[in-house]
């Protein structure tokens, strides 16, 4: 396989490839013709969804290839490229992967389709928009996990907002309209912060010829802010990431923005781009400042706020009368391992934030296609709404049950293996604290159960939910995929850790070197 | 004499300022900003004594450009009133939030 | 080849590309009075006037190619003022455009509306060339005389009426606070040009002499009012709305981008060595600005309003760039004008397209469900909100302007920190209201009873087009502009920067 | 995949290696493939459950009639229509009914043949086959693997055995239950989960089977899941057995963050390192034992169990008596290296499982329901079984656990065949009477013969009665405490300043008095279950009748076990006495594993002397005597009143019958206030109220209002403006001049 790679060069155009064929994608979605109905004025494209599967799946199947052209064993970037764009303001167009950026440039590739086809029913206006938007949302998302320049990141960062405010804002239910400004704002105001602290880093390393440089490589190597400075520059990138993950206070646009996008929406939010967050811990906030970060009172305050997340949303998620809000809060809590396992800093729990980042995007997307699917049944969410539903709808009961098993992390399915990993890892740095997010895994249990007993189990005793249509062919076409990943990575994880080892044991060495550094810096001052 | 021209000069444009702040008729305000524009070229002239003509040129410029400006601002003030029948500005307030 | 302004011959070539453009405006203005006023008339006054605008603009092209420079004298040849040239030619072409059809719409007949835009346009490029307080105030009155009849042009509307004579009445005002800060600097320093002025100021080392502080304060008034900067603000939101629309986009872009250049000009020629003095004030007036035009936005419900505040807040990011005072900060200032005028120009075009007879349709909830009916405009206007509001990509070149004057807030000498997080935080506020145009667009269904707005005629859309398309185009490969403007900051100003470095 | 890897990796050099043991894997594997196939039978939407909403699952206040298929009839009749007797059978009733029980017999024959093979080559060391590499990470590698050895090839017997006998029993109770290929699926799958389990070579692999088995009862008890009782029942075990998990979670990290390895062998050769009764070793021990409080029901954790009742009685039997429940005891015996090297934790365990013995003894005395008293005196036994693991005896907890499963689990079916005969009575007459209720039944005897015999031999063996299985082990277990008591590590130690050996001596009295009691209820069980009047009803009388042969079949052979389960392990003073058999083989068989551990605890003194012993059997046998005795002595089945005429007890009997009110306290001491303070404080008040009504939308109305007090101030009005512009004027010329 890496072989035949090799010979079409796949290494040297697969990542502009994967950016490019959505924006493509785009553009032919706009091109459909599209016809008036007669009767109903409404434009109708037919063709429109099929379409948009079709260029998901490609770009699924391009990617794919990645799986085997990476090599684990090289920790540098891979598939890099490298164009000049902005020579005067020595912006370039760099992108690469590493380990962690390849899972979740895969895990991307690997959902849309799964969401595309999840809105194949629910979505019936303005359908060509919707996938347009959809599809150039993947490209600033793969953009976010590709780029190698800190303002290409932030470009492709902010690029995200923008069909999601719009994906939130014509598409989602009642409250949409707050739900869009709310999640635009809140996010915005972060990410411009961290735009001046990019521009001070590039600033602060200028290229040979004077221009600011904004080449992470180079930031990276170049180092040496003072602590203060480093301080200040470390809080604007984690108040934007910390927004994005959510982290405890700051994580109240998410139920709004879950509950009220449409199912893709949710999907893409939880899947995808709240482990942008977590990304842009690992691959900017904690490798640049290590100083700043691993400083003990600010890796204390985070690591707290991380199992307050932890415990909070689960205890939130255990009173929520709407199944959505209950999920959105529910990755509130799994979001906060990842925090943990970053910040608690040894290679069991960065490989197990990975997982959990990985696997939260599984079971929680699969979680929102349910709910998608129950919605577009009952026209609700409330969970009193429902009940016995596993009688007239076994597989839907059978596919609930396990999923939100396996967000329980039930050994055996994904969840397990990336929580056993964050806490096992955690526990070397910080017992204590591991302790306590441990305890999460029995209110886990509580709130999904509870919740999943209200759906498919108890009595059958509401008229409307008697002809509560199994699923049909489409729905298990777009969850088995999502099971089988589920239980692969229960089972089998190793190809996925061993593919992560090698970055994850940089990010480790790197940060824990550069602690040391700064350290030693403020030793000398 | 500087200074004293300099002071009346000064004396001079705040009384056209505080004319337009407490007129509301716009005529008046009008020829208290024509007031302003007096004091300024007086002004000028103070200078021109110590540097020379350029004062005086300017003075020159500023006369003909508020005569044009007269001019305009005249017309402009009839085209509201043809509206209102009034320029008392208190009442014209189409425009505000 | 270098002018020598002090031969009378020379100072006129200097001076071509605006003796150009006010001659032919002379003759329109002549050709438009022989003929009886009608529709047809104006329409093909418009269009000479069009023509002779991008007849100038070669012109101005040329010299800049030429790279010409002069000695020392009343006006300026460089860069800047050739950018700055251009800049307000767009935005001249793309008013005289938009008021065709507004025009026609309105039964504004007179083709004397056109010259008389062309008129204020050279008194613009004067002021943009102006080294001399004389030619400064030359140009600023000729400017502003014109637009004050503009702005009452459309007679038949009480409004227009009450916005010209709220202009006219604050623009006088405000003008004898300029013209006693240029008495007083006159005073002070005893000359007028700008070089003089500054070589004055070191000679007499007159940096704490009361009468010139005071001159310069009356000097920030004064351009102050002209580019609309908190407090001296009041006038424009009342003005841009009661102006004919057209006239409200080339106040918004055109005005503020001369009045800046000649405001720039004279700081960065002038006054540079004064930085310490003057930084204080100007860096209060920019943050007053940004958060008061902001913040007041939100408020707004009428589109005209909303897009006048929103120039207000502009006004202050563009202060950003001048309280840095480097070359980085002029180039910034530069692209940022270009980029400023090309959104703000494309919106109103947006609203002229969308306007009815009378204006009586400026509310912003008017616009509920276009996308709907008219998705073409409901996206061009998306994308000229998101540019003002400095959005990747989405907003083109409006992000990277931004950008721009940022990284020249941190670049500068003494880094300007704190401004830019005034700047960033009331952009965010400022997503508040353009995405609340946008919302509306997209997000509001359209009331039934709402009539489908009618197709304008070509020009209009075409400036929307054409300004959507260049936002868009460069602001994906903005590095041609960008070293563009890098060259073009003011001659003398170059020097002063690598003094301060 | 795990087919492949284990053919590839059977370069194991161990006496087994190359036997049929490289065959072990086929183990677990024959039930999963048993659960696919049921599972996807069942999937079949038309028999997944009564399909009509309005006939609601089941009558509100007779959890019992959950229980039986003829319940299920009715429902199916009365989706279908009129008649009440149409027994409406999954349409792959047939397949399921071969395949469910098929695969454990397999496996229960491949089972055999390994364990022949073992007693053949008596491995010292346990034979382990690494499957995959299942989380590398760094310097934890967590393999798959599977380990066997002595240990887990009796545990292994014991499910594969047991698990066959009630598969076969299931067969009969279940068949004309909508939902039999999904009961079947579930069973198969609970049975892989616990030979995972117990073939763990690693504790993670253990976990998985521990958190998998812990699901499937989930699933079991909420069988019957439109009864909303049932499915509360599910989840209150799934989340009580959650809390017992973050202990085993816990107990594991610490491990790996001291030892850095979590693979048996590893962890058995270095838990040296971790220092005989240092305060790390006792932590890491107690939370493993938090793990076993959770999945064995113990005090605290031993709540759920009552209610798992709630399940199918064949998931009772297998689940909650024979194999799941003794998990923890099984955890403890497998770590026998750490708790032998820490007395304090094992002195806990010892005295919870002492504590649980007589607690829920007495609770058994005043259950009406048959399985609740069965369940509270599985909780019970179990507490035995830890006094026995507890105090170093692990060969005796073990014993104790088989023979537990055979008595039990032919308790429990015998339990299952009476409520079916009730249930089919009922439903013919159409009442709703409760069929699991004693004061219901009586006299049964005469229509149930052959359960009522079998029973009979169970309740003796559970009272401890010579020669019956329980006899044996029960003796052995209060045996080596009193052994310990007389000098071991434990009798050395102190446990919270109590000295051991007068702990121990305690323990072995609280032991002897649950015995007592134990003899008592059971007894009760029996008198009012078959003896004295039918209290059922004459009109159902009629319909009373003994189960089919696939039902009494599994009892019967339960029986034999039961009686001869002794043989296991007989005491050498009985073999002295009289050559009936090998003495202590079960001891002998279990030495490689848990030899050297329990050497680590008892020192020499293993036993006590044999005078000392045949006192210790006499006392226990008197006390079980007494008990029965007692039993008959007191209670008068005759005086007894059915269910609907009975009249609540008073006082202290009140109390008891209540469970002493643990349930409840449990409810409005944490349940609630935790929900509470949820909604109220965290949501409501922090999450809605504080971040986003005062500081998001806060922020934001902030600025709105700034934005229309300014806009209040655009007046329109000339004057004002210029009035603002002075102000400016007068603003920029202090900031010019003033310095």
């Amino acid at each position: 396989m890496a072989r035949f790679l090799d010979s079409i060069g796949y290494n040297g155009w697969i990542l502009p490839a994967l950016l490019l064929i959505p924006l493509v994608g785009a553009v032919i979605m706009l091109l459909i013709p599209a016809r008036v109905s007669p009767e109903t004025r409404a434009v109708e494209t037919p063709a429109a969804r099929q379409v948009a599967f079709l260029i998901f799946l490609v770009e699924f199947i391009v990617s794919l290839g990645l799986w085997w052209s990476f090599n684990p064993a090289d920790t540098g970037w891979q598939a890099a490229i490298d164009l000049p764009w902005i020579p005067t303001w020595g912006i370039r167009f760099t992108l690469g992967i590493d380990g962690i950026a390849l899972m979740m440039v895969l895990l991307t590739t690997f959902l849309m389709p799964l969401a595309t086809l999840g809105s194949f029913t629910s979505v019936r206006t303005k359908v060509r928009s919707y996938y347009a938007l959809l599809l150039v949302l993947t490209t600033a998302m793969l953009g976010v996990f590709m780029a190698r320049d800190l303002f290409l990141f932030y470009v492709m960062w902010d690029m995200v907002l923008i069909p999601m405010y719009f994906i939130i804002g014509i598409w989602g239910g009642e409250r949409r309209i707050y739900a869009s400004i709310k999640f635009f704002v809140y996010t915005f105001l972060p990410s411009l912060l961290m735009l001046v602290a990019i521009i001070y880093l590039g600033l602060h390393v200028r290229t040979a010829g004077g221009a600011p440089d904004f080449s992470y490589d180079h930031i990276l190597a170049a180092g040496g802010v003072s602590a203060r400075t480093a301080l200040w520059l470390f809080a604007a990138f984690f108040v934007a990431f910390a927004v994005k993950v959510p982290m405890f206070p700051l994580h109240t646009w998410l139920p709004d923005a879950h509950v009220e996008a449409p199912t893709a929406g949710s999907v893409v939010l939880a899947s995808i781009m709240l482990k942008m967050g977590t990304f842009g811990f690992l691959r900017f906030a904690v490798p640049l400042f290590p100083g700043a970060a691993m400083n003990d009172t600010v890796r204390m305050i985070i690591l707290l706020l991380a199992v307050i997340g932890i415990i909070y949303g689960a205890l939130v998620a255990m009173v929520q009368p709407d199944f959505k809000k209950l999920v959105a809060y529910s990755s509130v809590s799994h979001l906060g391992f990842v925090m943990l396992g970053i910040f608690a800093l040894t290679l069991q729990s960065v490989q197990g934030a990975l997982m959990v980042m990985i696997n939260h995007g599984l079971s929680t997307g699969a979680l929102f296609l349910l709910v998608g699917i129950m919605y577009e049944r009952r026209h609700t969410r409330l969970l009193d709404a429902y009940g016995g539903i596993a009688r007239v709808g076994p597989m839907f009961a059978a596919i609930l049950t396990f999923v939100s098993l396996s967000s329980i992390g039930l050994p055996g399915t994904n969840g397990f293996v990336g929580e056993f990993l964050v806490l096992i890892g955690s526990y070397r740095t910080y017992p204590v604290l591991t302790i306590i997010a441990t305890l999460v895994v029995i209110i886990a249990a509580v709130y999904l159960l509870w919740a999943i007993q209200r759906i498919i189990y108890n009595p059958l005793d509401k008229p409307e939910n008697a002809h509560f249509p199994d699923l049909n062919r489409r729905e298990l076409a777009l969850l088995v995929p999502l099971i089988a990943a589920i239980i692969w990575l229960g089972v089998y994880p190793a190809p996925v850790l061993r593919r992560m080892e090698g970055s994850a044991q940089l990010l480790v060495n790197r940060v824990q070197a550069g602690e040391s550094v700064a350290i030693a810096g403020r030793a000398v001052r | 004499m500087l200074a004293e021209s300099l002071a009346l000069t000064a004396a001079l444009f705040i009384i056209g300022v505080v004319g337009v702040l407490v007129h509301r008729n716009a005529i008046i305000i009008f020829m208290c900003v024509e007031l302003m524009l007096t004091a300024v070229n007086l002004t000028f002239v103070a200078f021109s004594r110590y540097y020379g003509a350029a004062g005086q040129v300017f003075v020159v410029f500023v006369m003909t450009v508020s005569a044009a400006e007269a001019a305009v601002g005249l017309a402009i003030i009839i085209g509201i009133f043809r509206h209102r029948q009034t320029v008392d500005l208190k009442d014209i307030n189409l425009l505000r939030g | 080849m270098q002018f020598d302004l002090s031969s009378p011959v020379q100072l006129t070539s200097a001076l071509g590309p605006d003796l150009l453009l006010m001659g032919g405006a002379m003759i329109l203005l002549l050709w438009s009075a022989w003929r009886r006023e009608s529709d047809e008339h104006q329409r093909s006054v418009g269009i000479l006037s069009m023509a002779l605008c991008i007849f100038t603009m070669v012109a101005v092209g040329y010299y800049a190619y030429r790279g010409y420079t002069a000695s020392n004298g009343p006006v300026a040849v460089d860069n800047f003022r050739w950018a700055i040239d251009e800049i307000l030619l767009i935005a001249t072409l793309g008013t005289i455009a938009m008021s065709l059809d507004y025009n026609r719409r309105e039964g504004i007949t007179p083709g004397e509306s056109h010259v008389l835009l062309l008129l204020s346009t050279s008194g613009m490029m004067i002021l943009a060339a102006a080294r001399d307080l004389i030619i400064v105030f030359l140009g600023i009155e000729l400017m502003s005389i014109a637009i004050y009849v503009l702005v009452g042009l459309n007679r038949r509307r009480e409004r227009s009426a009450e916005g010209a004579i709220k202009y006219f009445l604050l623009g006088a005002f405000s003008t004898g606070f300029l013209l006693y800060g240029i008495a007083l600097v006159y005073g002070a320093t005893g000359a007028t040009n700008f070089v003089a002025i500054k070589t004055n100021i070191v000679r007499f080392n007159l940096g704490h002499d009361p009468l010139l502080l005071v001159g310069i304060a009356l000097l920030v008034i004064g351009f102050g009012f002209k580019v609309a900067a908190a407090p001296f603000h009041m006038w424009a939101p009342d003005v841009y709305e009661g102006a004919p629309t057209p006239i409200t986009a080339y106040m918004a872009a055109a005005v503020k981008a001369a009045a800046f250049a000649s405001f720039f000009r004279l700081w960065l020629e002038a006054f540079p060595t004064l930085l310490t003095e003057w930084h204080e004030a100007v860096w209060w007036l920019a943050a007053v600005t940004m958060v008061v035009g902001n913040v007041v936005a939100l408020a707004q419900r009428n589109i005209k309003r909303l897009l006048a505040y929103s120039s207000i807040a502009h006004a202050g990011y563009i202060l950003v760039a001048m309280v840095v005072g480097t070359t980085f900060g002029s180039s910034a200032f530069m692209f940022y004008l270009f980029a400023y005028t090309m959104a703000t120009l494309g919106a109103f075009a947006v609203v002229v397209a969308l306007g009815r007879s009378g204006e009586d349709n400026m509310d912003v909830e008017e616009y509920a469900g276009l996308w709907n009916v008219r998705p073409g405009l409901a996206v061009a206007m998306a994308i000229f909100m998101l540019a003002l509001l400095g959005f990747p990509i989405f907003g083109g070149i409006g992000f990277f302007a931004k950008w721009y004057v940022l990284q020249a807030a941190l670049e500068a000498p003494f880094p300007q920190t704190r401004l830019a997080i005034v700047l960033v935080v009331t952009s965010v506020v400022s997503a508040g209201y353009y995405l609340y145009v946008v919302m509306v667009m997209f997000m509001k269904p359209r009331a039934s009873a709402a009539a489908v707005p009618e197709r304008s005629s070509g020009w209009t859309s075409a400036v929307v087009w054409a300004s959507a398309a260049i936002i868009i185009i460069f602001g994906l490969f903005p590095d041609a502009i960008v070293s563009f403007t890098q060259k073009s900051a003011p001659a003398i100003v170059r020097d002063v920067a690598l003094q301060q470095q | 995949m795990l087919l492949q890897t284990a053919a590839s990796v059977a370069g194991h050099t161990s006496v087994l290696s190359g036997t049929i043991a490289e065959w072990m894997w086929l183990l677990p594997v024959l039930p999963l493939v048993g659960f696919v196939i049921n599972g996807l039978l069942s999937l079949n939407s038309a028999h997944f459950g009564p399909r009509d909403p309005n006939t609601p699952g089941h009558h509100p206040h007779s959890e019992g009639a959950a229980e039986a298929p003829a319940i299920s009839h009715a429902e199916e009749a009365g989706a279908a229509g009129d008649d009440h007797h149409a027994v409406k059978r999954h349409r792959w009733a047939g397949v399921t009914s071969i395949v469910g029980p098929g695969v454990l017999i397999l496996s229960f024959v491949l089972a055999a043949m390994i364990w022949w093979q073992m007693v053949q080559a008596h491995p010292a060391a346990p034979f382990i086959q690494r499957y995959f590499s299942w989380m590398p990470v760094g310097d934890l590698q967590i393999d798959a693997a599977f380990q066997l050895d002595q240990l887990s090839m009796v545990m292994i017997l014991v499910i594969t055995g047991v698990g066959a006998l009630i598969h076969i029993f299931s067969i009969g109770y279940m068949r004309d239950d909508p939902g039999y290929p999904r009961f079947f699926a579930y069973l198969n799958l609970f049975v892989f989960f616990m030979l995972v389990l117990v073939m763990g070579a690693n504790y993670p692999v253990v976990f998985v089977g521990w958190e998998g088995v812990g699901l499937c009862s989930y699933l079991l008890i909420g069988f019957w899941f439109n009864d909303k009782a049932n499915a509360d029942a599910g989840k209150k075990a799934f989340v009580v057995n959650r809390i017992g998990d973050v202990g085993f979670l816990i107990a594991m990290f610490m491990l790996f963050a001291n030892i850095g390895a979590l693979d048996f062998v590893t962890v058995n050769a270095r838990a040296i390192e971790l220092g005989a009764g240092s305060a790390l070793v006792t932590t890491i021990c107690l939370f493993f034992f938090l793990g076993c409080t959770g999945k064995s029901a113990q005090i605290p954790l031993y709540i759920w169990l009552p209610d798992a009742m709630a399940g199918p009685t064949p998931v009772s039997a297998l689940i909650h008596a024979a194999t799941m429940v003794t998990a923890g005891v099984y955890l403890i015996a497998r770590s026998a290296a750490l708790f032998s090297l820490s007395p304090i934790a094992s002195l806990t365990v010892a005295v919870v499982g002492a504590v649980t013995a007589i607690f829920a003894a007495t609770i058994g005395l005043k259950q009406w329901d048959i399985k609740k008293v069965l369940a509270y005196s599985t909780i019970s036994q179990l507490g035995y079984m830890f006094v026995g693991v507890g105090v170093g005896a692990y060969v005796s907890g073990m014993f104790h656990l088989v023979t537990h499963a055979f008595f039990k689990a032919l308790l429990f079916l015998g339990s299952g065949s009476v409520i079916h005969a009730m249930h089919a009575a009922y439903h013919h007459t159409g009442s709703h009477e409760d069929a699991q209720d004693m004061r219901n039944m009586g006299g049964l005897k005469r229509y149930l013969p052959v359960t009522c015999a079998l029973m009979w031999i169970a309740t003796l063996a559970i009272s401890g009665i010579p020669p019956f299985a329980g006899f044996f082990s029960k003796d052995e277990v209060l045996g080596s405490v009193f052994a310990r008591a007389q000098g071991s590590t434990l009798a050395s130690a102190s446990w919270l300043g109590i000295p051991g050996n007068a702990l121990l001596y305690a323990i072995y009295a609280i032991g002897l008095a649950a015995a007592f009691i134990t003899a008592v209820y059971m007894t009760r069980m029996m008198l009012y279950t078959f003896h004295g009047p039918v209290r059922t009803g004459v009109e159902e009388e009629k319909h009373l009748h003994e189960a089919p042969l696939s039902m009494t079949g599994p009892l019967a052979i339960l029986g034999i076990l039961t009686v001869l389960g002794g043989w296991l392990n007989l005491p050498e003073v009985l073999t002295d006495l009289v050559p009936i058999g090998p003495s202590e083989s079960l001891a002998k068989w279990l030495d490689p594993v848990v030899g050297s551990a329990t050497r680590q605890v008892a020192g020499t003194a293993t036993h006590v002397t044999a005078s000392t012993e045949e006192m210790l059997i006499g006392a226990a046998v008197i006390i079980a005597v007494a008990g029965i005795v007692l039993a008959f002595a007191r209670l008068k089945p005759e005086t007894l009143t059915p269910k609907r005429e009975a009249v609540p007890e008073h006082g202290f009997e009140r109390i008891v019958a209540e469970k002493y009110y643990v349930d409840e306290g449990v409810e409005k001491g944490i349940v609630r206030p935790v929900y509470a303070v949820s909604r109220g404080f965290l949501w409501r008040l922090i999450d809605n109220g504080l971040i986003d009504g005062f500081f998001v939308n806060g922020s934001a109305a902030l600025a709105r209002g700034f934005g229309w007090v300014g806009s209040r101030i655009q007046t329109g009005n000339v004057g004002i403006y210029a009035w603002v512009f002075i102000a400016g004027v007068l603003a920029m010329l202090g900031a010019f001049t003033l310095r």
